[in-house]
């Protein structure tokens, strides 16, 4: 296991979402009203990039004819089938038991502290003052 | 020499004895006969205009048409399953039947003035309580509502309920709009409160065309076209979300076919991961909603006469619980006695004649 | 499952196409792309009037989908404009991505047979002609066109077709199934009769405006039950093309059905076969069992993929169909798109997948 | 009121020798066609029925309020049978106490609407034989109606050409609600037969169809069923002015029967006033619509409207005018119109010869 420095925090906006390579990995990453999430890439239903899906809440419904919008921006929509993931497991949200994605564990580090760690900075120059996110794999 | 035995085979039918034989027709009553079930209002302007005299015989099931009515089975009149004893001799003693569910297919069900439609059914039910299950305690019967006034519908399920011989509601499966839709839902709680089913069998209204690409020359194309309307229909219920309202309801699909299920299925939940936020009240694939609420008879089997494509189907349907034991009679869906397939094999055959049968129908399983 | 459990990639083969894609979809920057190709008098009446169709919205499909422009969410080319617009980012992502020999455009913007005006569907047709070849079969000699043929306008139709015929880059006649009257029916046979002389087959993909509610049951609520309502609407015009006797009368015409499935073939030929061994006397122009005609003159595209659980019960349904009967389509760049490396979730022998992704293909449309 | 009308205008009507534009001739027995159709269709009937696009086999979506399908109480046959199903009786009742010298028949149970168009063809022909056989043969002041089944238009005209050399026939006959509205081009094939042989087209209101009468969907109640006839019959106004049918076939001849005509006016005003506004869109039709009504299309009087002030319907035939009017009592049913009492308001000699008699002499080429 091994932790990567894949992007600086300020160039990932609130819900939205970033395809990085990680050890060989595509993954995607999503900032969750400022929290960071890190799911495998491909989708497997039919391996479409889930990094450039729409972002989405869930909907839900106590009834027939009533509709519920919850967990604003935890779920991201596979771009081509419309499959709903949850950002925050790697789950789908149809049949979480058999059909998710992997989700990696994902942290968020000053860039001064990452010179103390067994990082790696992959992709690019770390400076101290800056914010970054790190996923481990 | 294998198509040989196969072919031998399925013309060799499992025994149906002590079934429960869940869509049987009798003959629908011509218009004069239901004048003594009529208030005084309705008898006296259907003199007057001359309705008593009118055939209300369906296009969607003309009832000369060659699958209607059985040739070994038709009558001088050139009609079948006119007379008890005919259903007797014919449906009930030969097939070893417990009980049977009269199913009326009648134009009343259809006709466009709410009020003649309502009273129309009323009568047919209450001719059918009289002279059918009065006189024959095997039988029982189906409440036919015309579903186009929910209203209306539900008064005439609500003063037939206390007898227990009416044993579903019966509607039909072409009608205004698609069923799931909320102006038919009080006559699903309806039924759901009284421990009804409630049918939803072959035919139609034919006030639009019964294919989306406009009307059909042929009564085959038409009848083939039946078990596109029952798909439509059964992913209308469960979209719309009948089951999640009426949590209680039993839905039999009648004289539709079933081996179109699989591909259903398919689809049905397919389609459903992709746009199920437009529904969310589905919390499950429509598949398992099918599963727990719908149930099909069994006639017609359309399948090829190679028993394995029918044991193949009923592997992919997955599910011993969804079919119901009928004759169809007297419709032409099989010959001699040869209702029940050897590829369902004996287990299965005895849910499908008495298990399931009990399981639908509350009203069966308390006096069986 | 796993990430990536389940996918597999197709094997080399030598012929000389590996993969056609039967259904692509072109689209044009702006609706003012189409000007160049319509008179003056047409461009008026264009911007005066708009399309004017069968149905409620004037440009809008009557069941708003999950995603903007029905598409892929990743399929808006970056230099701007709608998917399917731009011919260097459709070659990008998809020929080149895919390694696609041929593709086959499917042009469904301004629906020229479900326009009312019939002079103005006349315009239409031809310019949508005009654009494929300007802007796509032009530039990109991998695609292929379909000829836009006004089928309420059979005459005007079938001048089309005759005018078109000579330009071999147009591989098809492409129809709506939703019409006015059903395909089968003999208003539409010149157009059939032109398809057969010039050895064009017909295509029908998914759609149309013919006046008619989607399906028999009624107009559906949802996006879930119209997408599903296409598969009732192909069984509607097949059953149409066979009783109506086409096949009988055009032995050599072959058609395609695209983006409606395929899984419900079988079980919709059985219960054709069952009810025309009952009532074939009604029909006597049809000779022979429904489910022959199927064998012998229809195709299907394959996407959307049916996907059952378990998976392996598609090979089942592929063996009743006849794996030479599929032809691969990825619908791009719709939303329910398939990927040809992925799509099928049961192993395929190599000769099958030669025939599914290209073979077949190659014979229907004759690119040999 | 109205009874020193009815005083005023008894008597002289008896002379006129008037022409009833609309009877509807009846079946005996309801086998009675059956020996005009070839076996093959007589066996198809047995098992399948007649079927259209309608709900049920053989028998009006709607039910009248007197039995027959909405007949006159009175018009029973003493010797049995339906309505109009007997000649003498027919004469005794109708022809000859009302001075009818052309009676046009306008049989409803044409094959007009049948789903199999094979079906629908064998029907048309047998019901013109039979109006041979049974009606124009033995009294001549009967004129039949040649009924195709319009929807294949080749069938159509082949049994146009087939009757076009017997004067019995003064018409062709096609139903309002057909599959697309009846200006379409599908139907242009038949229209181009009937201007070359200036042969009427008889449009009658219909109780089946492939529509709806009204655009409004399906009705509750008769009374709506009833009133929506005239909604069929101008939207066949309407859609052939628009497709430009009169400007392609200028001497055709539309008739619409049985749809009242109060309404004609109306419509006329309004489809000129968007013809002006919208023309661009059907540059083909190159004069306001009311001109090519005016020109091409008579209507026929039955059932008459009867406004609650009699002297409004004035205003009505000068709007229309009395050259497009033709009377017709609708005999048998329930809605006849008496050619003594149908007008409650006067009408001068000159206007009553013409919508009495002279129109349909002329529209139809009676000697």
């Amino acid at each position: 296991m091994a932790r990567h420095v894949v992007a600086k925090v300020d160039e990932l906006d609130i819900g939205k979402s970033k395809l990085v390579k990680v050890a060989g990995r595509d993954i995607a990453l999503f900032n969750v009203k400022g929290e960071f999430f890190a799911i495998a890439n491909r989708c497997p239903h039919e391996g479409a990039d889930l990094c450039r899906g729409q972002v989405v809440g869930l909907a839900e419904s106590d009834e027939p004819g009533h509709y519920r919008m919850t967990r604003h921006g935890e779920l991201v929509r596979c771009p081509w089938h419309g499959w709903e993931f949850d950002i925050r497991t790697g789950k789908s949200w149809c049949d979480p038991a058999r059909t998710r994605v992997k989700s990696f564990d994902v942290s968020v580090a000053k860039g001064g502290a990452l010179a103390e760690g067994p990082y790696q900075a992959e992709v690019f120059p770390v400076s101290i003052d800056e914010d970054y996110v790190i996923v481990e794999i | 020499m294998n198509e040989m035995i196969r072919s031998l085979e399925s013309k060799l039918g499992l025994s149906t004895v002590g079934g429960i034989d869940c869509d049987l027709h009798p003959a629908s009553p011509a218009t004069k006969t239901l004048l003594p079930y009529l208030d005084e209002y309705w008898r006296e302007t259907f003199v007057m205009r001359g309705v008593d005299r009118l055939s209300l015989a369906m296009t969607s099931s003309p009832p000369r048409a060659p699958i209607n009515v059985r040739s070994d089975w038709k009558a001088e009149s050139g009609f079948a399953g006119d007379t008890l004893e005919a259903v007797r001799a014919q449906a009930l003693d030969p097939f070893g039947t417990r009980l049977a569910i009269c199913n009326v297919l009648h134009g009343a069900m259809i006709m466009h003035s709410d009020d003649m439609a309502a009273a129309l059914c009323g009568a047919a039910n209450e001719w059918l309580a009289r002279e059918w299950l009065d006189r024959e305690p095997r039988l029982r019967g189906s409440i036919i509502v015309s579903a186009q006034n929910a209203e209306l519908a539900v008064a005439e399920i609500e003063r037939r309920a206390a007898d227990h011989r009416f044993v579903q509601v019966l509607i039909l499966a072409q009608n205004d709009e698609p069923l799931g839709r909320r102006r038919y839902w009080p006559i699903y709680e309806a039924a759901a409160r009284n421990h009804l089913p409630l049918c939803i069998h072959a035919g139609g209204s034919n006030r639009h065309a019964p294919t989306a690409t406009g009307w059909p020359s042929y009564f085959v194309e038409s009848y083939v076209a039946q078990a596109s309307i029952f798909e439509s229909q059964l992913l209308s219920l469960v979209a719309e979300g009948v089951f999640q309202k009426v949590p209680d309801l039993k839905v039999v699909f009648a004289e539709s076919g079933f081996t179109w299920l699989p591909s259903f299925f398919w689809r049905a939940d397919k389609t459903w991961r992709g746009v199920r936020a437009e529904t969310p009240w589905l919390t499950e694939q429509p598949s398992d909603i099918v599963k727990r609420h719908v149930r099909f008879t069994l006639q017609p089997i359309e399948a090829p006469p190679d028993q394995d494509a029918l044991a193949r189907t009923l592997e992919h349907i997955d599910c011993d619980d969804i079919l119901l034991f009928s004759t169809d009679y007297p419709h032409a869906q099989f010959e001699g006695l040869n209702a029940l397939p050897v590829a369902f094999g004996e287990t299965l055959a005895k849910k499908i004649l008495i298990d399931n049968p009990l399981a639908t129908y509350p009203r069966i399983a308390a006096d069986f | 499952m796993t990430e990536t459990g389940t996918l597999e990639r197709p094997v080399e083969t030598k012929a000389k196409y590996n993969l056609i894609d039967c259904d692509i979809h072109p689209s044009m920057k702006t609706p003012a792309e189409i000007q160049p190709y319509l008179s003056q008098r047409w461009r008026d009446h264009l911007a005066t009037y708009g399309g004017h169709t069968r149905q409620g919205l004037s440009e809008t499909l009557s069941h708003p989908r999950m995603v903007p422009e029905v598409s892929r969410v990743d399929s808006w080319p970056p230099s701007g404009g709608p998917p399917g617009s731009d011919l260097p980012f459709l070659r990008e992502q998809h020929l080149d991505n895919l390694g696609i020999d041929i593709g086959v455009l499917v042009p469904l913007r301004f629906n020229a047979s479900g326009q009312r005006h019939p002079d103005f569907a006349i315009a239409i047709a031809t310019a949508i002609n005009d654009w494929q070849v300007g802007k796509f079969l032009d530039p990109e000699p991998r695609l292929r066109g379909s000829i836009i043929a006004t089928q309420e306008d059979p005459a005007n139709a079938v001048a089309e077709i005759n005018r078109r015929a000579s330009d071999k880059r147009f591989v098809q006649v492409l129809l709506p199934p939703r019409s006015i009257e059903p395909l089968g029916k003999r208003r539409h046979w010149p157009i059939f009769e032109a398809a057969v002389r010039h050895s064009l087959p017909l295509s029908l993909h998914v759609g149309g405006v013919g006046g008619h509610q989607a399906t028999g049951a009624g107009w559906p609520s949802y996006y879930l039950e119209e997408h599903h309502s296409q598969v009732q609407t192909m069984q509607a015009v097949i059953a149409s093309l066979i009783f109506e006797g086409v096949f009988e009368h055009f032995p050599e015409l072959k058609i395609s059905f695209v983006e409606g499935g395929f899984s419900w073939v079988p079980s919709f030929g059985w219960r054709m076969d069952k009810a025309w061994q009952t009532m074939r006397d009604e029909v006597p122009h049809v000779k022979r069992p429904p489910s022959g005609y199927l064998r012998q003159n229809v195709w299907f595209t394959t996407q959307p993929m049916e996907e059952p659980n378990p998976a392996k019960n598609l090979a089942d349904t592929l063996r009743w169909i006849g794996t030479d009967r599929l032809m691969f389509s990825t619908d791009y760049p719709h939303w329910d798109f398939d990927d040809p490396r992925f799509a099928f979730k049961v192993p395929l022998t190599a000769i099958e997948k030669a025939a599914i992704f290209a073979g077949n293909a190659v014979n229907f449309y004759g690119l040999n | 009121m109205n009874q020193a009308v009815l005083e005023k205008e008894t008597g002289t009507e008896a002379k006129l020798g008037i022409v009833d534009c609309d009877i509807h001739p009846a079946f005996s027995t309801p086998d009675e066609l059956a020996k005009f159709l070839p076996q093959r269709w007589r066996n198809h009937l047995a098992d399948y029925g007649q079927r259209s696009a309608n709900p049920l086999v053989g028998t009006l979506p709607y039910p009248r309020m007197t039995p027959g399908n909405g007949m006159r109480r009175d018009a029973w046959p003493p010797n049995g049978g339906p309505p109009a199903s007997d000649l003498s009786f027919l004469r005794e009742q109708l022809l000859d106490p009302l001075g009818i010298e052309y009676g046009i028949l306008q049989p409803l149970a044409a094959g007009s609407s049948t789903l199999n168009q094979d079906l629908g063809a064998a029907m048309c022909t047998a019901v013109n034989d039979w109006q041979l056989d049974k009606w124009t043969g033995p009294e001549p002041r009967l004129k039949a109606s040649i009924s195709v089944a319009q929807e294949d238009a080749t069938a159509a005209i082949a049994e146009i050409e087939a009757r076009i050399g017997n004067r019995s026939f003064v018409q062709i006959a096609i139903p309002p609600r057909t599959i697309e509205p009846a200006g379409r081009r599908r139907y242009w094939p038949i229209y181009e037969v009937a201007e070359h042989y200036d042969m009427p087209i008889g449009m009658h209101s219909a109780a089946f169809g492939w529509h709806t009468n009204s655009g409004a969907g399906w009705l509750n109640f008769y009374i709506e069923e009833h009133y929506a006839f005239s909604h069929s019959l101008q939207s066949v106004v309407a859609s052939m002015v628009f497709e430009g049918v009169f400007e392609r076939f200028p001497k055709l001849k539309l008739i619409v029967v049985e749809g009242g005509f109060a309404w004609a006016a109306p419509l006329m005003w309004r489809l000129d006033r968007q013809w002006n506004r919208m023309r661009s869109e059907v540059p083909h039709v190159k004069r306001p619509p009311s001109e090519y009504i005016r020109q091409n299309v008579w209507f026929t009087t039955q059932p008459i409207e009867e406004p609650e002030n009699n002297r409004h319907l004035l205003d009505t035939l000068r709007w229309v005018g009395t050259d497009r009017l033709m009377f017709s009592t609708d005999y048998p049913h329930w809605d006849f119109d008496d050619p003594r009492y149908a007008f409650k308001v006067p009408l001068s000699p000159a206007e009553r010869e013409k919508i009495f008699r002279e129109n349909a002499k002329q529209v139809y080429r009676l000697p």
